[in-house]
């Protein structure tokens, strides 16, 4: 079910240069299905900013009716949210979207998972999933710079993790491909989420493999209902167009023109 | 004894709140979250005859108290509206009124001739006021004459009455009301959004990728009240208002003003719950204002 | 080389950045607050032949990111702006915009004949779009004809070039612009503000006395921004933007979009020092777009 | 000289029903001249709401930089206000405007000071200036009902001091004039703020008294440049209009036409 409710938040903190994390409390964590959700968040009362934000779920304590998101501090938006402190109230949409197919991972397998910047994110929760299900993960992240890096620990815990900045100052240098390339990894799935620079890429450097991508796109309601957030299919579906907040923000490679 | 009930020509509502059409689909998303029937009317989202895919995004863009917009009228087209969409609706204990858009005056008829047998379609609603396309749309809506045409046109084949829906962006908004009127219109409902732009700071390009787009939101209550204001004094066919109505207090300066019901649009993504909230909130703020039923309320600016 | 410094008709300005008219009176009280000299220009409140005393009060109401106002061009009539006000503002290096206004033809002419010859008077700014008078405003403002014969009686006796400044209350503002233009016009100001209305809920009586009011700031934005980029493509005698601009970023905005400098009006209400502000801001935002010079903005959402 | 300054929240306390009292810290305390000036505050960086709202300066305390305002959280730009917390900065333009003219009274003279709801507060400043001349203030405070009566005490400690109330709940009975009528009061000259009615009540009862009333008006820039806060003027003066926020707030008796 999606509600909206005004959750409490329980902790912020600045986990890298302008990327905050925040644990919102409330019921709507226990309506949460899969990894790669995301909730539309208002970020103050007044009109000005008027829209939500979409922001992924990044972890979820369904026993503290708890959950975690990771946002980048940008524009208007994500700044007055960066300024929350414990105990002020934030009015949530969600959980919205359907997430990563966890489910098409089998146990024993060795799977890939592909972030880059805010990306990361939903990635992690999927790595719980994936991880307590039995199946490897490994991780590659992508940052600009050393500065952004954020829970390198964290995905540590869970497995093989590869960091890489475009600049070069922490892990790798250069983009998840580089890594990717260097590394040739032996996995049956990829998981992704990221700039659409990085799913192309993801897409052309593995065309045979079984691959989910999680997809951005500006949005009015969030719902599915505005048709704002509009994507082209390719030939090979049966539909003209998806809606990425609805239908996505996960769709399976191959189906949205890229 | 309804305190809320408003009648108008084909509809009868049991409160005069309706989401604004483009904002809501066609409800099948708003029904995951409350009862539809609760709603006064749904004006559906623009159809046309043939399935359309609407501009490339982005689509969408915020400003201050406000929003851009350049869907681009994408809709599953006349045949899928009324055998998926309109069929689902039935379920619910709610009038449909149906958003008719077109690029020829043709294409209107069409539409409106096979929407309106829609078992639950009890008023059409003509789109001569869509900023975001390139025929048709705001063409229809900046002329008088062209307008009232097309009105005439529309009227002669449909089975329920017609609400012309007016654009903002012309000079004189009274004039081509009056011309509508003329043509038959059997309501009037306004305001459309605003032709507006955003650019990317850093590039120098418009955000949207149709290049400009229809302002919607808070932001435009000054100038849709106004105008329903200026209408309202000029016909006497009922007008359901909106433009940036998000509170009980707006949909009462809207009735003020002169009209006798109103839709929500951009407030459903903002609050997705601002219709039922604004129709449970509406008896206590009669109590407040001393008046009985909400179409006390209708035009008394004018008194 | 001065970054900043923008050559239009008649002002050789040392910056883009000028406080629009009726938001700055003429210049006394911010020249408490900083040096008037630090401005590209000043653009004086509305001049008419007469005192006027303007409309009753409220004068002003507060709309969502937005004010309404009904002034009514109250101002001490053209013989006092002349000997008091721009004498006093002979003080500073600032050239002046002088905003005229008027009910006939006549009271223009005149009002330009004499505020033209005054020292600091570098262009004249004609008022054809003021929407809280009964009469003259923007009645000359809506017809292209009507605006053209103006125009063309005060460019016959102005000593400096003329700017005229359009009303967005128009179906097609590009046409009015391509009038002015062909009537000699030697550049344009746009936009004056918005119709709207506010309505006190609780008596559904209009807040402001006047009834509507010119709905200004951040909520008109969109539309100012669309307005010019669509005069600037039809046009080719210089715009100076205005319009809901209250930040650097909404400078580069208007000048991408062809604006050639930019006004401030609301947003000194709420931001007493924002054209130093922005004016000091304007080389760093220039380095993070990688521009020389201020002139570069110029019309580049259209390349 | 009028300062634009970030001042800081010091103290917030509702001392009555909706009813606040602020002390913000700041250097802008030092320009203050005269009892009655107001200041105009910003009560969020967002656009939404837009305006400055005047307030009156109800006591200056030069020694510690700070100044206090008590306002009613009625509309959205007040409630705004009233829910800052201590450590956070308010925006705030002044002093503004000129406020009542202390020197008009003498030592050894009494004056009577008449205040209504929220037009109460410049008066307590106005008290304070007056005792520490020698000058002996009657305070008569009208309110509409108990729960929004404040500063009693603190009037009390500097004088006579009567409370009305619509209502009857607290003092007497009925509106400031039925205790005027009462108590026939001897005084030199008055100082006055509160709602219109009270203002013309007041020059309707006292025509030959010396007397300096305080105005209110929808204002936009608060510095005189925008002409939204014009009042008309009686025939006695020889200006046309005079502007609320910069040639009052405060203007003697039979100046304004009211
Ligand atoms: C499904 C989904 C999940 C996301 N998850 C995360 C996350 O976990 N962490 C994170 O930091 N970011 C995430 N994003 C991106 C995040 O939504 C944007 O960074 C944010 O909306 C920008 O808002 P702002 O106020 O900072 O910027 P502004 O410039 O003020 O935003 C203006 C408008 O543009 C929209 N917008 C701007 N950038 C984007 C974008 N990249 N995608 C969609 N809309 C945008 C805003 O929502 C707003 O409506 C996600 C986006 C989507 C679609
Ligand atoms: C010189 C002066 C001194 C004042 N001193 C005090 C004081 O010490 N304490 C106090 O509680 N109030 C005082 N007021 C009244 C106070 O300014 C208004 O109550 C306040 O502006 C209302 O804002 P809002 O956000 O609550 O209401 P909203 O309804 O949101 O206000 C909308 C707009 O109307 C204006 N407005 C509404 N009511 C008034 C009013 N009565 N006077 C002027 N503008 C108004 C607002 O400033 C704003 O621009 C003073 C007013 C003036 C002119
Ligand atoms: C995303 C979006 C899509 C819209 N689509 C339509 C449409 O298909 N047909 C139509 O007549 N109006 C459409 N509108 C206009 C609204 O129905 C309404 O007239 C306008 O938004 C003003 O109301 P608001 O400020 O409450 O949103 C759309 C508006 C938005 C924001
Ligand atoms: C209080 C007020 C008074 C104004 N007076 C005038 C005027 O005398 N002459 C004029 O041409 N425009 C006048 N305007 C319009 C402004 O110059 C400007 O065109 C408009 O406000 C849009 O800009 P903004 O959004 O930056 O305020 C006035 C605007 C305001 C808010
Ligand atoms: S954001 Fe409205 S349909 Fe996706
Ligand atoms: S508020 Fe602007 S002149 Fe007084």
């Amino acid at each position: 079910m999606i509600r909206q409710e005004r959750m409490r938040v329980v902790k912020i903190k600045e986990i890298a240069h302008n990327i905050f994390e925040m644990i919102l409390s409330g019921q709507l964590v226990h309506d949460m299905k899969s990894p790669g959700q995301f909730v539309h968040i208002r970020v103050s009362d007044s009109y000005e900013p008027l829209l939500r934000r979409p922001i992924s779920i990044a972890s979820i304590d369904r026993d503290k009716s708890e959950f975690t998101i990771i946002y980048r501090a940008e524009g208007r938006g994500t700044t007055l949210l960066s300024l929350k402190s414990i105990g002020q109230e934030v009015d949530v949409l969600g959980p919205l979207g359907n997430g990563f197919p966890v489910h098409e991972a089998i146990a024993g397998e060795t799977v890939l998972l592909v972030g880059g910047g805010i990306g990361v994110p939903p990635l992690y929760e999927l790595s719980k999933k994936l991880v307590e299900k039995g199946v490897k993960p490994i991780h590659i992240l992508g940052f600009q710079t050393k500065e952004v890096v954020f829970y390198e620990e964290e995905f540590l815990e869970l497995g093989e993790t590869h960091i890489v900045t475009v600049d070069g100052t922490s892990g790798h240098q250069g983009f998840v491909t580089t890594v990717l390339a260097d590394l040739k990894p032996d996995f049956t799935t990829y998981f992704t989420c990221g700039p659409t620079a990085m799913l192309v890429a993801m897409e052309n450097m593995f065309p045979d493999k079984k691959g989910f991508l999680s997809f951005e796109e500006r949005m009015g309601c969030g719902l599915g209902a505005c048709f704002a957030c509009v994507c082209r299919t390719t030939e090979q579906t049966a539909v003209d167009y998806v809606k990425v907040c609805s239908d996505g923000p996960v769709f399976p490679a191959g189906v949205v023109q890229i | 004894m309804n305190r809320l009930a408003v009648n108008l020509p084909g509809l009868s509502l049991k409160n005069p709140i309706m989401p604004a059409s483009g904002c809501f689909g066609f409800g099948k998303e708003y029904a995951q979250l409350y009862d539809l029937s609760k709603l006064g009317a749904i004006m559906i989202k623009a159809t046309t005859l043939e399935t359309r895919l609407g501009n490339p995004t982005p689509r969408v863009a915020e400003t201050s108290s406000g929003m851009l917009n350049a869907i681009g009228l994408q809709n599953p087209g006349l045949e899928k509206v009324i055998s998926n969409e309109l069929k689902w609706l039935e379920q619910f204990e709610v009038p449909i009124i149906a958003n008719v858009a077109g690029t020829l005056t043709e294409d209107y008829v069409e539409v409106a001739k096979h929407i309106s047998k829609s078992k639950n379609v009890h008023a059409l609603e003509l789109n001569i006021s869509c900023p975001n396309v390139k025929c048709g749309g705001i063409t229809f809506g900046t002329d008088p004459i062209v307008a009232a045409e097309l009105t005439a046109a529309v009227k002669a084949v449909s089975q329920v009455p017609v609400y012309v829906k007016l654009s903002p962006n012309v000079t004189d908004i009274g004039e081509i009301a009056r011309a509508v009127e003329a043509a038959g219109a059997d309501g009037i409902t306004m305001i459309n959004t605003l032709v507006g732009m955003r650019l990317d700071t850093r590039t120098g390009k418009p955000v949207i990728a149709n290049g400009t787009g229809g302002l919607s939101g808070p932001a435009i209550k000054p100038v849709a009240l106004r105008m329903v204001y200026e209408v309202a004094k000029q016909v006497s066919i009922p007008i359901i208002g909106m433009g940036g109505i998000a509170t009980v207090d707006d949909v009462i300066d809207f009735m003020s003003a002169g009209a006798s019901a109103v839709a929500v649009g951009t407030a459903n993504f903002v609050d997705p719950f601002v219709c039922p909230t604004i129709i449970e909130q509406l008896p206590e703020k009669l109590d407040w204002l001393g008046l009985n039923h909400v179409t006390e309320l209708i035009g008394r600016s004018h008194l």
